[in-house]
């Protein structure tokens, strides 16, 4: 049974990520965020049920897809509207953007924005835990178009050959852009890929958060106790286009409207109060308290400046050289 | 002539080359039911079938392996990497398989096979989706080169690119995808290694392709207003490179200018400035400037990502440093 | 049951890649032969039962280590050795060298230096038999090394998605150069990779070419009845160094000397004699048979003109432009 | 001073860089138990055991990506590719995420990775296994590129790039590793982009890197004896790369040839002849000229090896041309 504030803690960075995103969206509409943006909305579970599960300085890394993740690490939201709005406030100094948010402070080893290139740094992650004999474990966040890129095969096989403490999560939402998981892998059933490499393989629910906590939390003390890596699928839908230039004519309606009433956050809603967690005023409250978050964040973005030019020329190296370009 | 948009000459291209010949087909991510990334393959799937437009995992590896593979047993296989950020993942099946294996085998095959893949920067995609790297394609023996700038260009090449019997990387734009141009509705193919006269001038050679050949000319049309007549040629395929036009325009010029949005350090303007001076070292009247993108993986934020890549202005600057 | 004749075949080309390998190593040691040279002696009974099962337009690909393959599948044994001494009578043209024999006219489709490359390429030949519609299989043959490359996985995962009529040969010869395939593979069986992609998986003794043989036969028959791609493991065992230059100080005398026992090509001679398909006397005229083709081999390598420097500028294009490199 | 090999200056790098610092550790295909296909990594295993001398499976970019994890969690990784031919395979991890990853992350941490790999042909290997693409690596934005060519050069440049905070690629090359030189007993370090002149000219200077300076000294001799004297300068590091040192003697000498084993076309030789004839076009006596590997997939057979690498008899040929 996952403690009562820790529920509330769930369904409050549930409601965050969700309405961040929905500015977020405003934003790109606005022109105010440009590039490839991809919404994590519907998914929200899988990051809060996933990320909850660990300690504070366990590593997580990710995929382009990582707002809900960044935000679920306790990344700051100012910090991450500012990135989208490519200010020199951001998370990364307007260097990164939508697919490359990182938080090193809070051990969030970022976003890259190829497909499955994150694997094999998940495994390196888990190979430093062991190399320096601590007790961390790695969570990888991917999605289901991600497990037939050869790296990720590569990352599996490594990570179980040397027992390395990585838990892979599959977020299994069915599609690649607008490619159906049934056209791309030959097994449809992700966390059975697991049997490749003689890995546990677990399929959760990844639009119930609760059941995504529960069987992270089991896994991670299996996985921290020495038992070597996992992976699990949790199945789960964004219930918007893959970047917030697809319209997403590929999927049925008939599909997205069955998704949308497993929607995670109402349902964590209804066990809350179901279950004498909180009242409907305190969620209220919640959610207003969200919205001043979410307005403070675009406002400091707002408000933040551009980086200068003369940032072009920083951060590349550490060491830095004459013939380095220079302003 | 009609105008229509780059994508649309692209879709063209690949649906006549179809018709014409049943061993061509296409295989890449979300080019059927999605219609492609960047709407190229649109309604090729309801035309063709699945049998002849194929939606791939992501694997562009494996994609290019098993173009490699059909065209070993001899069909024209024309796979999409979406784009060249992607032929990362893919280079060795690219350059140390595809590129290599004619040479290998002492001729024995033909490879006829045409990979298409968007390159460039320019929408705040960030450092890992804005590659402009031919260089590293014209640097690699055994595969041809194509970089059309314009609707036409991409058309008429795409069509020569399919018919044509060995590896063909054609690097598209995306920003290019969107834009219109004069089109000729009747067939035609462009051929490999002829560039093409995109401005006529008698002060200076501007070299640019893909996107940099608007900007070239965007450069041209103010520096007209200044008095300098710049030429811009546009070589179009790399590989076969047409140095003969380009000492020829250089040759009366005595000044060049190569405009690229690769990274500046060992570019494609780099063998361009090398060989001109080795070819023109006493007709040259100034050395060959470059203009191309700073050394700097591509930043996300807008300012930052214009400073880094090259546009008119800096085309501009160039010649004037030459020219005045 | 198969065939006597068919059953002497075996014999004749298991002993002809043996001697011819022997060849080999000799003309390695007199530097007639250049590079990287990796001998197939000991692994015989793979290429030969595995090939022996296909018909003669059936696809054929391999890795560097195919001289095997080359010679199983029918290459002409002068144009193999003129090949390796970098002639222009080779099968290559002196072009490719020892791990690039190729023949198409006999659909072989070459070898590959790059472990795991000619896996994709593998499901393009399938892939070409779907698209034709014509009824032919691809065999495969590649090491256990090659199992954790990237490209293999997208291979397999390609091959099974689309049902593509390719069946993959893993000689599992235990090691990789000098890392046995426990420090490699986080499945050390390697046939049970195949669960990963839901792909049948079998196990047969590579040392014994009427085993291999037989349920190649089988397989075969069910790859191009349409059933989709197989996995076959041939346990073997490859009796020199990785390379010409590798004395294979990594393994143990005694497991070498256990795996001499299980020598296929005396094994066969003994099934041969015993089943009454043939004499010791017919044996030993195969075996004179075979040294005079490969003093034919030798003899014909010596006596080629190496290729003229002319050369160099042919074969890399079909189509050849002014700015091609030329003399 | 003692005289040893390449490999063996390497060896001494790596074990006293792993002797000082517990972060540093190696890992790669056969580097442990087999001890390294080109000895460099002999007896480290049985020194630093398996925790810090890793074989992996044969997966070049799941290694390069587990280096990169390693570093983001402060660890100093050396990979080993064994060769960069398999460096193809890695490109994604190498130059889209290694190498960007700092200055996508707004310089939230450090990759101090050391990526050791062979380059270079000319034993007879073919194709695939003879590559010299340090040019893809320079254009590439965010990752250093140490090439050394003797072995002082080689052990001083492997120590630096080691506790460099910053993704280096060192370069050895196949052909040098048994080579003999002399290398100080005492603890050494070379800086990066710092040139080394390993021969003093006056007539012109050559411009060479790994196996090239023994063949450009080779050439520079052979010169001598025409009553030619040549300069032979070795960048050592290709990024960062010396220019200083480059612009200085070429405004001495007038006159500047660059040898390199990689193909001639966008090989680094094009950056340096269009950066000289940008800054000395006026004091250049004769146009650059480029000593490199024809532009075809490098053939097995040893006459056409010969003649597709360049040697010290083509280096001395366009000193010629430049020179007379
Ligand atoms: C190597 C590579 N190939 C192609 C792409 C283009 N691309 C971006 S997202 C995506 C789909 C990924 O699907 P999935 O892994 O299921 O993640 P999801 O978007 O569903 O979260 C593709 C093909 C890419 N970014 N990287
Ligand atoms: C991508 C790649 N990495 C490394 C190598 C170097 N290499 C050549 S053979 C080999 C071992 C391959 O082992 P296996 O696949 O088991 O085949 P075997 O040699 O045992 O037949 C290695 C690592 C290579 N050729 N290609
Ligand atoms: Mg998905
Ligand atoms: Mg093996």
């Amino acid at each position: 049974m996952i403690p009562a504030a820790d529920q509330i803690k769930l369904y409050r960075q549930m409601l965050l990520i969700r309405r961040m995103e929905e500015r977020v969206a405003e934003m790109y509409g606005e022109q105010k965020i440009g590039g490839f943006t991809h919404l994590y909305i519907g998914q929200e579970a899988v990051a809060v049920g996933g990320i909850s599960a660990l300690n504070h300085d366990d590593y997580v890394i990710d995929t382009y897809r990582d707002h809900g993740h960044f935000l679920a690490r306790g990344g700051d939201p100012k910090a991450f509207m500012a990135e989208l709005f490519g200010k020199a406030t951001g998370c990364c100094k307007g260097k990164g953007g939508s697919m490359h948010l990182a938080d090193v402070e809070h051990y969030f080893y970022g976003g890259t924005g190829i497909v499955g290139g994150s694997i094999p740094i998940a495994a390196g992650l888990g190979l430093a835990c062991h190399y320096r004999g601590d007790d961390r474990v790695v969570m990888a966040f991917f999605g289901d178009g991600a497990t037939n890129q050869g790296v990720w095969h590569e990352g599996l096989n490594f990570a179980k050959l040397w027992n390395l403490p990585v838990i892979f999560i599959c977020e299994n939402n069915f599609y690649g852009i607008g490619t159906d998981v049934r056209l791309s892998s030959a097994l449809t059933e992700v966390h059975k890929k697991a049997s490749g490499y003689g890995m546990p393989g677990y399929k959760v629910n990844g639009m119930d958060v609760l059941e995504v906590r529960k069987v992270c939390d089991e896994v991670v003390r299996l996985v921290r106790g020495g038992a070597g890596p996992a992976l699990i699928e949790a199945t789960c839908y964004r219930y918007q286009g893959h970047s917030m230039t697809d319209p997403g004519r590929y999927r049925a309606r008939a599909e997205e409207e069955l998704w949308r009433k497993r929607d995670p956050i109402p349902r964590l809603a209804k066990s809350l109060i179901s279950d004498g967690i909180a009242t409907e005023e305190r969620l209220r409250e919640i959610e207003r308290e969200i919205e001043r978050t979410v307005e403070e964040a675009v406002a400091f973005a707002d408000a933040s400046p551009e980086p200068p030019v003369s940032a072009l020329y920083e951060d590349v190296f550490a060491d830095r050289y004459p013939s380095d370009p220079h302003a | 002539m009609r105008e229509i948009r780059y994508y649309e000459a692209l879709n063209e291209a690949l649906a006549e080359e179809m018709r014409r010949d049943d061993d061509v087909f296409l295989m890449g991510e979300d080019i059927g039911l999605f219609g492609g990334t960047f709407r190229v393959t649109e309604g090729l799937m309801a035309e063709f079938g699945g049998r002849r437009v194929r939606d791939t995992p992501i694997a562009e590896a494996g994609i290019v392996g098993l173009a490699i593979g059909a065209a070993m047993a001899g069909l024209r296989p024309v796979p999409e990497l979406m784009t060249m950020n992607f032929a990362l993942v893919a280079m060795d099946q690219i350059v140390n398989h595809a590129a290599k294996m004619r040479s290998m085998f002492g001729g024995q095959l033909n490879l006829p096979i045409t990979i298409r893949a968007a390159g460039g920067g320019g929408t705040q995609k960030g450092a890992q989706h804005s590659h402009s790297i031919e260089s590293w394609f014209v640097n690699s023996p055994g595969i041809r080169v194509v970089i059309p700038g314009t609707p036409a260009d991409a058309k008429g090449l795409l069509k020569t690119a399919i018919r044509n019997d060995d590896v063909v990387l054609f690097i598209e734009h995306e920003m290019l995808y969107s834009t219109r141009g004069p089109v000729p509705e009747e067939e035609f193919l462009i051929p490999f290694g002829v560039a093409d006269t995109k401005r006529r001038g008698t002060d200076v050679t501007i070299i640019a392709w893909s996107r940099m050949v608007s900007e070239a000319l965007r450069a041209a049309e103010a520096l007209a207003e200044e008095g300098i007549e710049a030429e811009v040629l546009d070589p179009r395929t790399l590989d076969p490179f047409d140095w003969d036009a380009v000492y020829a325009s250089v040759a009366r010029t005595g000044r060049c200018v190569v405009a690229e949005e690769g990274w500046r350090t060992v570019g494609v303007g780099a063998e361009i400035a090398a060989r001109v001076q080795e070819n023109l070292f006493y007709e040259l009247q100034a050395p060959v400037q470059r203009v191309a993108a700073v050394d700097v993986p591509t930043p996300y934020a807008k300012g930052l990502e214009q400073a880094a890549l090259p546009s008119s202005s800096d085309i501009v600057r160039a010649v004037l440093k030459v020219t005045t």
